[in-house]
Formats: structure tokens, sequence, C-alpha cells
């Protein structure tokens, strides 16, 4: 048996990889000088150069590895590409930023690359058990990541009410594998549905399992009801980790939710359909109306967070492979807009993120242009204007809930998005058509960002103006796929 | 049944227990004398006389070697059945249960580097004094 | 010996126990323990299982969880020191510098 | 005539737009030429597609189709017929004049008016060339984003609130009409967003709408042009932006913006859902007619001449939308040529009230009166646009409304009668107005030292009172291009329509 095991360990050299730097990165951390540890970021960039290879390298080795525990698939590849562009957005994003607010540079990217490890296991993981381990490799990570200011109270909170939350609702995860577990003496997926499909499992079990498992997600993807720690997490945070905790863990969440309910559970449809439904009206309805009233950028951004969300329910729900192609497209494109914007957030929130409120952008529109424009595309792409990669992907899923005849879930979705325009406008609004004040202070760029920035506005003209590339490859990557 | 029987021995146990401690209890208290004195009612300290509130504010510290612990701690819950089935599993497993082992020296060396296994820590020696 | 339901039972009402524990109580010390409590729910279900059915994985399953529920501990409290150290209170009531 | 002359028309602008990104901000006359340069050019290139549109060919013209979504059956698929045709012109010939008129009045951050002038060009054109669903879709949304700006940075007091009011309305329609697109694509059979294709397809009998797919589509698409044109409930949008937005945005609104809803129906509704048009005709017909008595009652009571321009054009667009569904060549002629007639009345009367703006720093009727003797050569003009506006024999606005009452006479007398009457009380307000700001003494000592119009502004208003002489005298030279594609729109609408019967 080792030998085959050993022979497997490739399909999981992007994880090794990554861990491999990240204990590297901390010890660098730990025992070069001050004035060297900065080369934490370039490492950290290095590392998922690396792991971008060598998860290339496991295109069309399709199948299932280690006993099971792993998937290789078009899914998954798709998906840690897209949490290794995410984990690069973010190391360039916290590496100005941890200077800026004197932290060290190097946990925060060490523990950035054991994130992406943990978001990787998930949309590799074809095992609840591997579920559980990467969802909490992520969740610890972020736990740290989310307190990592400890001097700064607000950070302290977020940390906080992120941990106690998330484990509770890893209770929640947990409990419902057991159920699984003990209504299909396996915690195979394929084996799990395999099971259910031969009727040799206690429905009630299943279904309790799958109500569990969804609760145990939700809170992760931040859908509602189990939304309501993620303003003041985001909030609190320091600024590139909300934007990053505003797209990998809820790319990764819902990967994983896709898996289970697609190749687990999809006896269960009929049941599990009328949860994701609810959940995602609501979801979009929340998120969207109590985003109108917020006055502090990052809580808006929060809950527009939460509203996108609700638009990826909408495309888990149609259960089709558009659905699935739509979701990858989106997670990808929403992960640009909303780190760009976050990355903006920080820049003008100053050192202390102190200036996150909407008046603080006054006047920005034409002391900043440049900043002011990216910004604007931003939200233009969060709201989806046309020529957005956050049109194209809301086309893309409203498109799949139209195919799968869910015309309710499509209407109550576009007006949704009309309603969001009106608090991405009012940004934009304080921007131009508000005069700066008078004490305004030049808002300091830093290259890094500024690199963060531009792609983040490339990627999402390219995706927007020529989608056709990324979708035709997510449609791919989903081929066969439920 | 037998499974009830098993439970009825329990009961068994369960009633004598509680027989005895009740009956010993009672037993003492009928035929023991009444004195109280200031000491008596005291807490016991050794005959010496309590100084300041039992309630006092465990050291932060020991919060963090707990934590500390209890990381090398769960690192057991993993070897023990490494090592009980070591024999079977051959060179792989062998490898494998070294890098755990490094894995959590590493941890070790970080937190020593760091300096939280002193009881206090380099940087905090400065701000002892309030302590 | 013991059916497997009695476990169950056992199991759900120490879960139950743990998430109400969690919704009621105020001292964050208090809520982490219920989630411990929850756990080991779990924990219990999973080794009543796996008894049951004679299958191993269950109890490599309760490894699992053991573990990572040490490394929240870890985490947790060292959050928990954290926020102490700057707020000097240990109630989740008093954590509100964010408001929904 | 190179084959990519659209795609040139279309982007010139926006090329212009770019080049003025990386222009030096200072230097704003430069600035101001360089817009400027781009927008004549632009109607120069797009003269040429008059004199060579060819009559006799009702279909697409000038067309230009090349893949753009592969994946998804979307094209990027440009032309104009005899109904776009114009709309196109229009477009070319107002920018250039709204460039123009506000060369004095906007002072700050003129780079960016600029470059947002332009890129509202290129969406309007775009809007109006579009034969992809998508690129339609596109260009209609982006078209928001320039105007947005150009109403909520350069405009009035409260500009903001109707900046954001604009965009919302447009938002809340167009999205529906995204889901209504989207699903005309998949009951096609998912394969084009092609609008010749679908509408091919629909009359071969390979797509079969049930009545009450047409029923809701139709709703989707025309709810989002009746916000733009607007219809009479929906009109609540107009007056605000109007007010708020500057003297060239309101122009290019009047002018341009509002045709895009009566172009939507005209180009999409009629055709694609003709059992579901008949169906609502009616209804509609019922609301074209309140919006032209609303509007021209409510335009008789503003004391704002800008408002009461504003509310002129509800009442006008009520009349194109009444043509438009008495479904008769009459009716759909007039209702072309009147969308054009508003355009360049309404725009002309907009760049007026400018003028006087400009001068005043009010637009209060009260504030005026015996202009004429001040400002002679403005009144003259003033005079010539109102009456072009009421609709005066000889004046391209008698065309229009002419024929649409013929055609709304043949559909329904009634709407007929109580439409004619409109016209009658837009005389009322038109005259009223002009008899109150140009006759009598000068009420208003500070009107009495008035500078009459200067060179720039005469050079803006020629082409619109030349125009409005030309369209109203040779109109038989406009209609005759229209004549072949508004009667296939009407042969198209009776051939599905008899598809549909079996």
């Amino acid at each position: 048996m080792d030998g085959s095991l050993a022979l497997e360990i490739p399909q999981i050299f992007p994880e090794i990889a990554l861990s491999v730097f990240g204990i590297a990165i901390l010890l660098l951390d730990t025992f070069l000088p001050k004035s060297k540890r900065h080369a934490a970021t370039g490492i950290a960039l290095a590392a998922i150069a690396l792991t971008a290879v060598f998860t290339l390298g496991l295109v069309g080795e399709d199948g299932t590895f280690f006993s099971g525990m792993i998937v290789v698939d078009g899914f998954s590849i798709f998906l840690r590409i897209t949490f290794l562009v995410v984990g690069a957005l973010t190391v360039l994003a916290s590496s100005s930023y941890a200077t800026r607010e004197n932290l060290a540079v190097g946990e925060f990217q060490a523990l950035v690359l054991f994130a992406i490890v943990g978001m990787n296991l998930m949309a590799a993981s074809n095992e609840l058990i591997m579920i559980f381990l990467g969802l909490e490799t992520l969740s610890i990570a972020s736990y740290i990541l989310l307190g990592i200011k400890r001097s700064d109270a607000k950070s302290n909170e977020a940390a906080l009410k992120y941990f106690l939350l998330g484990s509770f609702s890893s209770a929640f995860m947990l409990y419902g594998i057991a159920l699984a577990y003990g209504a299909t003496r396996t915690t195979n997926l394929e084996a799990i549905g395999r099971e259910i499909a031969a009727g040799s499992a206690g429905m009630t079990l299943i279904y309790v399992a799958v109500g569990l498992l969804f609760v145990g997600f939700g809170f992760k993807v931040a859908v509602v009801p189990f939304h309501v720690w993620t303003p003041d997490v985001y909030e609190g945070a320091p600024t590139p980790i909300s934007a990053f905790m505003s797209v990998g863990p809820k790319a990764a969440g819902f990967a994983v939710l896709v898996r289970v309910l697609m190749v687990a559970f999809p006896a269960a449809y009929a049941k599990w359909l009328g949860l994701v439904w609810l959940s995602a009206v609501l979801t979009m309805f929340v998120g969207n109306c109590v985003a109108l009233v917020q006055s502090n950028i990052k809580r808006m951004l929060a809950y527009s967070s939460i509203a996108h969300a609700g638009y990826i329910l909408v495309a888990v729900a149609t259960r089709n492979q558009e659905g699935v192609a739509a979701l990858l497209f989106y997670t990808l494109t929403y992960a640009l807009m909303n780190i760009g914007a976050f990355t903006i957030v920080s820049l003008v929130s100053r050192q202390g993120d102190r200036k996150t409120y909407l008046d603080d952008y006054a006047g920005l529109g034409f002391k900043q242009p440049g900043l002011a424009a990216a910004l604007s595309i931003f939200l233009l792409s969060l709201a989806g204007i046309p020529l957005t990669a956050g049109f194209a992907g809301k086309f893309f899923i409203f498109r799949a809930a139209l195919e799968s005849k869910f015309v309710w879930l499509a209407i109550i979705g576009v007006l949704n998005s009309a309603i969001s325009v009106y608090y991405y406008l009012r940004v934009i609004v304080v921007m131009y058509m508000k005069e700066a004040p008078d004490d305004w202070s030049p808002v300091a760029m830093s290259s890094s960002a500024i690199a963060v920035i531009a792609l983040s506005v490339l990627g999402i003209l390219q995706f927007g103006i020529f989608p056709d590339m990324l979708i035709s490859l997510a449609r791919s990557s989903v081929i066969g796929y439920r | 049944m037998p499974m009830m029987l098993q439970f009825a021995n329990v009961l068994v146990f369960l009633a004598v227990g509680i027989f005895f401690l009740v009956f010993s209890l009672t037993l003492s208290s009928l035929v023991r004398p009444y004195k109280y004195s200031a000491e008596k009612l005291s807490p016991y300290e050794c005959g010496e006389n309590p100084v300041g509130s039992p309630w006092i504010q465990f050291n932060i510290r020991f919060y963090v070697f707990a934590l500390i612990f209890i990381v090398f701690d769960v690192e057991v819950v993993f070897l023990v059945p490494w090592a009980v089935v070591f024999k079977k599993l051959g060179m792989f497993a062998f490898v494998e249960g070294l890098i755990f082992i490094a894995i959590l020296a590493v941890g070790l060396a970080y937190v020593w580097a760091k300096g939280d296994l002193q009881w206090v820590r380099p940087e905090e020696r400065g701000s002892l004094a309030e302590r | 010996m013991i059916p497997l339901g009695f476990y169950l039972v056992v199991s759900a009402i120490l879960f139950s126990i743990g998430a109400y524990g969690f919704l009621i109580k105020r001292n964050i010390i208090t809520l982490f323990m219920c989630i411990e409590l929850m756990l080991n729910a779990v924990n219990l279900s999973f080794v009543a299982f796996a008894r049951y059915y004679a299958l191993l994985d269950g109890q490599v399953f309760v490894f699992f969880v053991m573990a990572v529920a040490a490394a929240e501990a870890a985490v947790g409290l060292g959050i928990i020191v954290a926020l102490f150290r700057n707020r000097q209170t240990l109630n989740v009531d008093e954590t509100n510098l964010m408001k929904w | 005539m190179p084959h990519s002359i659209l795609t040139l028309i279309t982007f010139l602008p926006a090329g212009g737009a770019a080049l003025l990104l990386f222009w030096p901000r200072t230097g704003a006359s430069a600035i101001r030429n360089i817009a400027m340069g781009v927008s004549l050019l632009t109607l120069l290139l797009s003269l040429p597609l008059f004199p060579a549109f060819d009559t006799s060919n009702p279909g697409m013209q000038f067309e230009q189709s090349a893949a753009w979504i592969p994946s998804l059956g979307i094209r990027y698929h440009v032309g104009i017929d005899g109904i776009s045709l114009f709309l196109v012109l229009l477009t070319t010939v107002l920018t250039p004049v709204a460039i123009l008129s506000s060369w004095k009045s906007i002072q700050t951050k003129v780079r960016e008016y600029h470059l947002f002038m332009l890129l509202l060009e290129t969406g309007m054109i775009g809007v109006f060339v579009a034969l992809d669903f998508f690129l339609f879709y596109v260009f209609w949304e982006v078209m928001l984003v320039p105007m947005y700006f150009l109403i909520g940075v350069w405009g009035g007091q409260r500009r903001i609130y109707a900046a954001v009011k604009f965009f919302l309305y447009t938002m809340v329609g167009s999205v529906l009409m995204l889901l209504a697109i989207i699903a005309l694509y998949l009951l096609n059979g998912a394969t084009t967003f092609d609008f010749p294709a679908i509408l091919e397809s629909l009359h071969q009998g390979n797509l079969i709408l049930s009545p009450g797919q047409q029923h809701w589509l139709f709703l989707a698409f025309f709810f989002a042009f009746a916000i733009k044109v607007p219809l009479f409930p929906l009109h609540t949008w107009l007056p605000d932006a109007h007010v708020e937005a500057p003297t060239a945005g309101s122009v290019v609104l009047a002018g341009v913006l509002l045709k895009m809803g009566t172009y939507g129906i005209v180009r999409f509704c009629l055709p694609l859902f003709p059992e579901a048009t008949r169906e609502f005709t009616p209804f509609i017909s019922l609301l074209a007619v309140v919006g032209i008595i609303y509007g021209a009652l409510v335009a008789m009571v503003q004391t704002d001449i800008k408002k009461l321009v504003a509310y002129s054009s509800v009442s006008h667009l009520g009349f194109v939308v009444l043509g438009i569904f008495a479904l008769n060549e009459q009716g759909l002629h007039g209702a072309m040529y009147q969308m054009l007639n508003h355009g360049i009345s309404t725009g002309a009367l907009f760049l007026l009230v400018g003028m006087l703006y400009d001068r005043r720093h009010t637009r209060l009727i009260d504030e005026f009166g015996g202009l004429a003797d001040p400002l002679p050569v403005f009144s003259a003009i003033f005079m010539i646009v109102a009456l072009s506006s009421i609709g005066l024999p000889m004046l391209n606005g008698f065309v229009g409304e002419f024929l649409i009452l013929l055609g709304a006479f043949d559909a329904d007398r009634t709407y007929a009668v109580i439409a004619a009457s409109g016209v009658i009380l837009s005389a009322v307000y038109m005259l009223w107005v002009y008899q109150r700001v140009v006759f009598g003494q000068v009420t208003n000592p500070r009107n009495r030292r008035l500078l009459d119009l200067d060179f720039r502004e005469k050079l803006v208003l020629l082409p619109l009172v030349v125009l409005i002489f030309w369209m109203g005298i040779y109109s038989e030279s406009f209609l005759r291009k229209m004549d072949g594609s508004v009667s296939q729109v009407l042969q198209h609408f009776r051939s599905s329509a008899v598809v549909m019967k079996h």
C-alpha cells in the first residue's frame, strides 16, 4: 500500500509546496534580522507561482486518490487556481498594509499560504473528513489573520466573533457529517451518493444531515439567516483580510456546498432545493436592503458580499452544468472586483483603518482620478453594469436559472441587482459629486497595492468584454459534473 | 432482557453507595458535639490566618503555556496508534510519522525563538513592574 | 449490550445542551466550553456508529476532531488572551465595538 | 463605402474619449477643440450614409458582423435600416451642437465633461446600430453611465437626486428586458442573440411563442422602453433629469435618449410579439393619449421654462407612441418623423433656454418679458422653433403630427380627436410662454442690457433651424428613405401575426 500511496503524492504537490513554503516563511520571520523580513512577500508569491505550476500539471490526471480522499477534476483545478489568484492578490495587498500597520509580514503571508492550503483541500476533497480538515485549516488560519492586529480591540473582536460562530457552525457541520456517516456507513461523497441511490440509507437521517451540513456551510459562506457575523468581522478585520474573507472562504465554501449537494445528496434534491431557494431569496434581499443604509463602506461591502452570496446560491439551486460553470466564473471575477475594492478602501482608510466612512471619499474623484476611476469600475462591476466581469457573471447565472426554469428566482435576482445599483452609486456620487474637505490629505499609494488594483481592473475588463475564454474554460471544467 | 439486568446491578450499587453516605453522615452529625470558634469557621490555612481573598487572578502566562501544551499533548493521540501498527505500515508510514513530528518540532522551535517559553518574555521585562 | 439509539440520544442531548449554552451564556470561556461539549457530543455519535457498524474510520474521524478541537482551543485561547489584554473583560455583551 | 463604416462612426467618439483621458487636464480650450473635432468628424463620416442608403432595400444595410462571444452565440452585429438611419444622423448632428453649446457654460472639470459627452455619443449610436440583442443591451446600459455623470456632476441644485433617479428608473426597466432577452435566446434553442436571426426563425415558424410567453416577453421589453420614452405613468424621472441636467445634457437627453424607447418599441416589440402588441394596443394608446393631454396641461402651468419644455416632451412623445400603436403606415411614418422633429425642435428649445440662463442665471418666466427688444435674433429663432414644435405647416412638426393623427384616426377615432386637442393645447402653452417672454415692454430692468446671440450661439442654432425648414418643406426626401423599412416592419408584423394564427 505504501508504494501506491507514495506514487499518489504528486496529486497534492500544490498543497505540500504551500505548506513547506509557509513554514519556511515562519522560520525566516523568526530567525532573520528585522531588516530582511520583508522578503516574506516575495517568497510567498514564488510559492504561489510554483503551486500554480504544480496545479496546472494536474490537468488531465482526473481521478480520485489516497483511497478516495482526494479528487482531481476540472472543477477542483479551476477552483485551486482561483484560490491561488485570491492568495496572490491578498499577499500583494497585505504586504504594504502590514508595513503600514507595522505587523509581522512573515506571519501574515505564512498564514495566507496556510489558508490557501485549506481552501485547496476543500476544493479537492472527495471525503467529508477531508472537507472538515480543509475547512478547519482554512478557519484556524483565518481566525489568526483576523486577530493579527493584537493591540487593536476591533480586530480582536472580529477574530473572537468569527472564531465563536465559526467553531459553532463547524460543530453543526460535524454533526451533519456524523449523521450522514451513520446513515450510509461511509464518509466518501460518491459512496454516500451510491448508498442513497441504492436505498440502503435511512432517509430521515439523511435529511437531517443535509440540513445540518447546510447550516455549517451557510455560516462559512454567510447566507441569510447565518450571516450575522459578517458585517462585524469584515469591519473589524484588517482590510486586506476582509477582502480575503469576502472571497476566499466564500468560494471554498460554495465549492464544497456544490460538491456535497450534487455528488453525495442528489437524491435529496427535492428537499435541499427548498432550503437553497429560500435562503437565496432571503440572502439577496437582506444583503441588498441592509446595505442601502450603511455609512461605513466596509460594512456596506460586507452586506454586498452577503447579497452576492445570494446570487451564487441561485447558481447552486439550478444544479445544472451551466449553473456550476456560472458559479466558477462568478467566484473568480467576484474575487477580482472585491479584492480590488477592499484594497482601495484600505488605502483610503489611511494608517490604523480610521477613514472607512462614506464621507471620507468626498471629492476623491477629482483629487485622485486614477484611484477613484478604479474604485468606480469595481463598484460598477459589483453592480453588474455591462462590459464589466460582474455583468457577465450575473448574466451567466441568470441564464442558467432561466434554463432550469427558475423564472421567479431570476426575476428576484435581477430586481435585487437593480436595488444594489443604488448603494454602489452612493459611493460614486460621494467621490465625484461632493467637494473634498479642506483638511484633505492625499492617499498614500504603494507599488504592491497599485499592482493589485491594476491587475483587478484588467481582469474585470478582460473578462467583462471578452468573457468567452473564461466561461468556456469553466464549462469544460464541469463537463460530466454532477 | 439481559441489558436491563445489567442496569439492575448498577442500580443496586447506586443504592448501597447512597445509603452508606447518608447513614454515616447522619450518624456522625447525631453523635458529634457542636462547639464553634473563629478558628474553626475560617477556611483551613494550615493554622495560619487567611490573607486576602481566595479569588486571585491567574497570571495570563498560564494560559499561554496551557495552549502550547495542548498542541503537543494532542500529538500523542496520533503517535500512539501510529506506534502500535508501526511495523505493519513500513517505511512510508515511518517517514510520514517523522515528518509529522518534525512539523511539531518546528512549531516548538518557533515558540521558543519567539520567547514564549520564558516565564517573562524578553520584551516584557520592562513592563514587569506593574505586574 | 446497549443499543445504538441510546448513544445517539445521549449525544443529541449533549449537543443540544452545548448549543443551548452557547446561545444563553455570556462568559466567553463558557461559550468555548459549550462548543467543546458539542464537538464531543459529535464524537460520541461517531464512536457509537463506528462501534455499531464495526468500522474503524469513525474512530479515526474522532482523532481528527480531537486534534482540530485542540488546535481551535489553542487559537481561541490566544484570541481570548489578546482580547482580555485590551479590554479587561470576558463578557461577550461588552465586546460590542461594532453593532449590526 | 467601407463595410465597417458603422463601426467607425460608433467607436470614433470613444476613441476621442480615450485620447482625452490621457490629455493633460490643463488647457481647456485644446480639450474643447479635440472633442468638437472628433464629434464633427463623426458627423462627416455619418453624412454619406444618407445618400448612400439604398431606398429600394428595406432590409439592413452597411451591415457588419463578427463573432464576439462564440460560446454563447453572441455576435458583434451592426447595421441600419430606414428606421435607425435618421436616428444615427440625429445623434451625430446633435452631439457637436451640444458640445458647441456648452463651450462657455462648462468651465469646471472640462476634460471629464467632454470625455463623458463623447462616450455618450458612442453609446447612443451603438444602441441604434446594434442588431445583436446582447450588444444592444450592452450599449443600452453603458450609455447610462456617462449621462449619469453629466447630470450628476455638472447639473443644477438637485442634480444628485435627479441623476440617481434617472439611473435607477432605467435600470429597473432594463434588467427585466435582460431576462426577456435571455428567455428569447433560450426559447430559440440557445443558439444566437442575433436579432435578425431570431426574427427569421420566428417567421419560419421554427420559434413559436405561446400567447403567454409573448404576453410576458412583450411586457418585459415594453416596460424598459416605456420608462425611457417616457410613457405617461412612468415619466416622473424626466422633468427632474431635464431640469437638473446641463443644457447640453438636456439637448441630448430630449433629442436622442428618449427616442431609444420609441425606437426599441418599433424595432423589437412590434415584429417579435405581434399578438401581444395587438393585445395591449388599446391600453397603450390610452396611456399615450393621457400622456399627451397630461403633459400639455402640466406644461401650461409651469413657471420654469425648462420644466415647461420637459413636460412638452412628455406630450410629444405621447404622440409618437400613439402613432406607433396606430399600427398602420401613416401612423408609423408619422411617429418616426415626429421622433426626429422632437429631437430637433426640443433640442433647439433647450438650447435657447440655456442661452437665456447663461445671460440671466434664471429660467423663471416671470423674470423675463419684452425680450424682442434687446434680443431680436434670439426672439426670431425662438419663434421659429416654437412654431415648429407646435406643428405649423411648412415646418417639420406639422408633417409628423399630421401623419400621426391620420394614422390614429384610422385606428381609433376618439383617441385621434383627443390627441388633436392635444395639438391645440401645445399651441396654447407654447405661444403663451413665447408671448410672456418675448412680447410686451421690458418689465425687468435687468433684461434691458442683455446682449443678443453671439456668433457661436448662432452657429449652434443654425443647423437646427435649417433642418426645421428642410424637414418641413422637403419631408418627402426623408419619408422616402424610411418608407421601405417602415412598411417592412408592418408587413413583418402582419405576416408573423398570420403565422401565429395557425
